[in-house]
């Protein structure tokens, strides 16, 4: 495979064809690289600080997700993506507060607080689909969503996103292939963070690269420089076109890296190099970007930093507010298991509110997740 | 109306789901030109094109998942697993996924989806053509799980089914697809997805049973009948889930006396629930012990399948212990 | 003798039977450097080497896929799956497989395989972490379930399965992993696979539970000792199979009132087993309902995972209700 | 890729390089065919007669399956293989009684009546591991036997072998890719005779070959003449000497044409499209090898002749000794479940035993198998 499509590199500068997108669109795809940065370590600080369980890092690779979002169509087409995509959320205005109503389950939480944080789902302003725990589940089914689509003569598409240690579950081989076969309107997205919690590639897969796996199921595929919003941008916007013209899927590896741990309960310095992380942090997104703009005159200084103040304060009204919210009531634990309630769980219903609204023992709250 | 067999009740809904709403689609491995391994699918595709019923690769989790997507994008899957045995590798998909969706998203995905499968022993199938595997589903919250055992059941269930907003397993009884025939309506008609049925009347004991033993057990009453001029109720269940409870318990408290039989090994298959529900529920009014004929616990064998599946003669034997008690 | 934690007990039985035995080896997702997500498998790599303690890519299927496959020739594999929500992409190949290669080659192929794997709730970790699917494998003939609910237990458990001849899948409490401490002998010991641990004496009732619902059922007893002063017989079932039929049925003809308790949802839970098998067996001995006091029969919640456990409150409640009957 | 390697043409004109092979061996070969073949009919023959219930048919299949055979060290490699590799098991000289027992499901299968026909289980002469009807499943494990065998620092090797349609599931996809990363001493072989039941190879992937699969997981992988037993014979041989070599895994796909239905049950003029069978029929492996080995001297068409024969011979006697067996007695079903059974088992075993064993009631035997 050739080498990954750069259009910036690291100090900011052109190196490549800059996609024709207005200042508009450029000022989006920077703001939401900002939000997500602060809205991530907005997240570290409520989980040291005990006010949430859990959080999973997003520095790093935050060009990938916003890159890919900005290629969509978020007024039709679909998302089932990765846990690691804040960015996705926040260059489509999810608010801030909808996505830390998640990050503390409560009664605001699309998911009804019966997720573990980042597991978001919206339906507005966009169709990203309820994210789930198991590695690899989504993609197949993008592929039927974007089916779907196509077989009502629809022009949306399905964007998939999964990590690079998702591509040896079942979910990306049976999903690939059926795509493939299918000539399915489903962009295919590798975010490679170079870990799965603390298993590098080399304990992943012995392919030259994640993009090469397209091969094995007739996907056409490419390899982008995942700091580099502008390339992730450009591969996006081609494999989103071809697919929505009929022309079936595509398989895009970015190649990023994971700047913190896997999870707030990890501890990278165990097992990542520090070389490694040094380096990788020179090459992060956000820096490069902002410089890019700036040497365009699409930012200055002055701008850059005050998207980042409002940025901030944005996280932090948002995580007040939802902080503030009760938790679910707990007739939520027995609805929307099926559409009707059958006759069992309206009894154990009754029983659980009847049992614990009788009695006055403190409920434990406690209990840490390690991952 | 027309005298059909179970397969062909199958293949029937199937048309007329299809005819009537077009987001109705068939997809799994062989359901194509050949229309399926037992023709349940037969013709579909020359009928309804290749958009509504299609072949798949060889991946269960594939089928599974790619339906799960369909469904929540405003279609209706009709996904064939081709025998039951070889659901396990979709079974991620299936209990992770299909059964968990409405619930982790709070109602804003759904997945309208059913699975079709034939299930049981009966055709020297082995080890991995015979299983039952309902309990491990019926033990998932958020699946339906409903096995017809007459070719009307089997038509009216599957429609109501596929109609239903939530994932059934719908599993057909292998043993039963060519056994008999039965009046079948034409067109649209649904069998309620909550509802147990009678097959015999009688107040001395009462027998719950499903899919392929539904015939067994009634030849087992039938010979109760003749034997002790005693009464049994034979009682199939059809939905595993939801569950008509209230049915179950108040048969209980009618007859005193009960059996549970089904083909699945016994160590904490579905007939553990039902005895379960009894001694949790109606212990008062039961006058001998709660029985259970089951497969064995082991694997499925195949030379020795008719000694391993229960039969009239094991589910007599027991009604009459419960009688003699 | 050191005062260790379950966890640290896990650790060390895999420790102490690595050094006993070469054919040991352990694999998994993060097992390797990072010492698994709880700690279980800490400082093997450094000390047995890669070959012998090493990660995996990101499949269950091939994890346990290869495992068999290692046990098949002559190794003894300890499978780790990260959590227990995690087993089902290998269901097929513990179902079908695992489970049934022994029966299938006629004892030809075996294998001594050991699947270790967190369960149940109590972290906060909502529907995908916190999942207890005990009765998928118990209801599947060929497969050995293990359950500790102590870090004693839990080492002496571990080692015996891993020395038994067949597959068994350990499932680990993790609510209970750092919960307390006790003291473990240093170097090989075992506990037997088929024996229940009566954990507390009494005639008056009799619990059965297992993993982290024994200190909760144990509290119960507790109090209703301090409330009504009647001695509840709590039960800890540690091997769900093989299980040791004998002693519960005994208890249940002891005591004449019997609870179940487990975290996992009620419908076809493993506790269904254990009150059938009470009602087909002596239900002339039973004197009131046989109550089981479970999950609710819903995905598992995240916000509130703790109204959704069962707690001691709600066991005392059933004591309560069965002595009163 | 490159064309499939081949190395005798449909006429039985050398093509290519022959491996150097001594008579005796070519003859083991081809008498290995021959048998397989006359296997196959017979088993035909008992189905249609209805006193088995199922076969698979082999027919076209059969080069794949020796080529394979003969490159292997049975002595001390494994097999985990597919349910249409009866060639193997002749080319190891198993005896057509031991493999009709198990067609008979008789006392004396290995599998003890267990399982359907041609699931067979050897440990003697070769290790053979008892195949499963779930498809893929033997893939990771023969992974995982060849790196216990590397473990105790043998250099025993594991050959997998799978249909076309199996490279869908999950098991091919985790074994390769552990293979790849641990680069175990396992070669893959993709017996692609066009057809997986009645789908055909374009709704199966829409990859450009099967062989480009290893792509996805760094496994070097060629294409061979499925048809042509020497061609097999010389990328196997490669393949095995790499892996006993600690040079790691190999996928080959070895394209063939499954000549007869998928099985006794099942009806491929349906679906098989009458050109495409009479071109396969016309490249088939048996005449050519036939050819060529008379061409070469090694045989004459009365030597050739004598080998069918003594294989007809064979067939027809195994089937009748095996037919003459008694089933397995009734305890059977109770036992290998564990090595010890356990109190629960024990009962049931009682039980069924006295049940049967009281009664004279006839108990039906019918029930047909639909594939
Ligand atoms: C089927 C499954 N197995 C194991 C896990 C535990 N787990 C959670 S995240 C993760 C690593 C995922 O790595 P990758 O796909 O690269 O995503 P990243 O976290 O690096 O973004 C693992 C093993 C899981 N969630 N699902
Ligand atoms: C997991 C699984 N799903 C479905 C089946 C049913 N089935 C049996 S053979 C077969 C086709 C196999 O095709 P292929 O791998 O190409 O082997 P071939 O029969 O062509 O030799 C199918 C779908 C199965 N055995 N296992
Ligand atoms: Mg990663
Ligand atoms: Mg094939």
């Amino acid at each position: 495979m050739s080498d990954p499509l750069q259009i910036i590199d690291v100090e900011g500068n052109l190196t490549g064809t800059a996609p024709e997108l207005d200042n508009s669109t450029l000022i989006q795809m920077y703001t939401a690289i900002v939000r997500t940065r602060a809205f991530d370590s907005r997240c570290m600080n409520l989980q040291r600080t005990g006010k949430i369980g859990f959080s999973v890092p997003n520095r790093g690779v935050e060009a990938t997700s916003v890159g890919a979002a900005a290629a969509m169509d978020a007024s039709k087409d679909w998302f089932a993506p990765h846990y690691r995509d804040f960015g996705m959320l926040f260059y489509n205005d999810v608010p801030a507060e909808a996505m830390f109503d998640n990050m503390f389950g409560n009664s605001d939480d699309t998911a009804v607080g019966r997720q573990m944080p980042v597991h978001f789902s919206f339906t507005e302003p966009l169709k990203w689909l309820s994210i789930s725990s198991p590695r690899g589940t989504q993609i197949p089914q993008a592929v039927g969503v974007s089916l779907a689509a196509r077989k009502r003569g629809e022009d949306a598409i399905a964007l998939t996103t999964f990590g690079d240690g998702s591509t040896s579950t079942l979910g990306f081989h049976s999903g690939m292939n059926f795509a493939g076969v299918m000539k399915a309107p489903t962009v295919f997205l590798c975010q490679n963070n170079q870990w799965a919690i603390s298993c590098p590639s080399s304990s992943q897969t012995a392919s030259e690269s994640y993009a090469i796996k397209g091969e094995a199921y007739g996907v056409p595929s490419c390899i982008v420089d995942g700091n580099d919003v502008l390339a992730v941008y450009v591969a996006m916007k081609e494999a989103v076109d071809r697919a929505r013209a009929g022309d079936g899927p595509t398989l895009i590896e970015a190649i990023t890296f994971r700047l913190g741990g896997h999870s707030t309960s990890d501890d990278p310095t165990k097992y990542v190099p520090a070389e490694e992380l040094e380096k990788a942090e020179s090459e992060e997104p956000l820096k490069r970007f902002r410089a890019y703009l700036i040497n365009e005159g699409v930012l200055t200084d002055e701008s850059a930093d005050k998207i980042r103040e409002e940025a901030d304060a944005e996280m932090l009204a948002g995580a007040r507010a939802a902080e503030a919210k009760a938790r679910p009531v707990l007739g939520t634990i027995f609805t929307d298991v099926w559409q009707e309630q059958p006759a069992h769980l309206k009894q154990q219903m009754e029983y659980c509110i009847k049992h614990y609204s009788e009695r006055d023992e403190a409920v434990d709250e406690n209990g840490e997740f390690p991952l | 109306m027309s005298e059909l067999t179970m397969v062909q009740a199958v293949n029937d809904g199937l048309r007329t789901i299809m005819t009537e709403d077009e987001s109705v689609l068939v997809l799994g491995e062989d359901v194509g030109p050949k229309g399926g391994v037992f023709l349940a699918t037969e013709n579909l595709t020359a009928e309804f094109g290749e958009e509504r019923c299609f072949d798949t690769p060889l991946s269960e989790d594939g089928i599974i998942g790619v339906g799960i997507g369909l469904a929540m994008n405003g279609m209706k899957p009709v996904c064939e697993i081709q025998f039951q045995d070889f659901i396990f590798p979709a079974f991620d998909q299936i209990v992770s996924e299909a059964a968990k969706m409405r619930y982790r998203s709070g109602g804003q995905y759904t997945v309208p989806m059913t699975i079709r499968t034939p299930y049981g022993g009966g055709i020297r199938g082995g080890l991995y053509h015979s299983q039952s595997g309902e309990a491990y589903f019926a033990h998932t919250a958020g699946l339906k799980v409903v096995i017809p055992s007459t070719p009307y059941d089997a038509k009216g269930l599957l429609i109501a089914s596929i109609q239903d907003p939530d994932p059934v397993l719908f599993m057909e009884p292998k043993a039963l697809y060519r056994a008999f025939r039965e009046e079948v309506p034409e067109g649209m008609y649904t069998v309620d997805l909550s509802t147990v049925r009678e097959v015999t009347q009688g107040g001395d004991c009462v027998v719950f049973c499903y899919g392929a033993m539904v015939p067994v057990c009634t030849e087992a009453a039938k010979r109760v009948k003749e034997s002790r001029n005693k009464d049994v109720r034979v009682i199939d269940l059809r939905t595993l889930m939801p569950l008509d409870e209230e049915s179950i318990l108040q048969a209980v408290k009618d007859c005193g006396r009960a059996v549970v039989v089904h083909e699945a090994p016994r160590f904490c298959g579905y007939g553990a629930e039902i005895s379960a529900m009894i001694a949790e529920n109606v212990i008062e009014y039961v006058e001998a012990p709660v029985k259970r004929v089951a497969g064995f616990d082991t694997p499925f064998p195949n030379t020795l399948e008719n000694y391993y599946m229960p039969d009239a003669r094991r589910v007599l034997d027991a009604i009459e212990e419960v009688l003699d008690f």
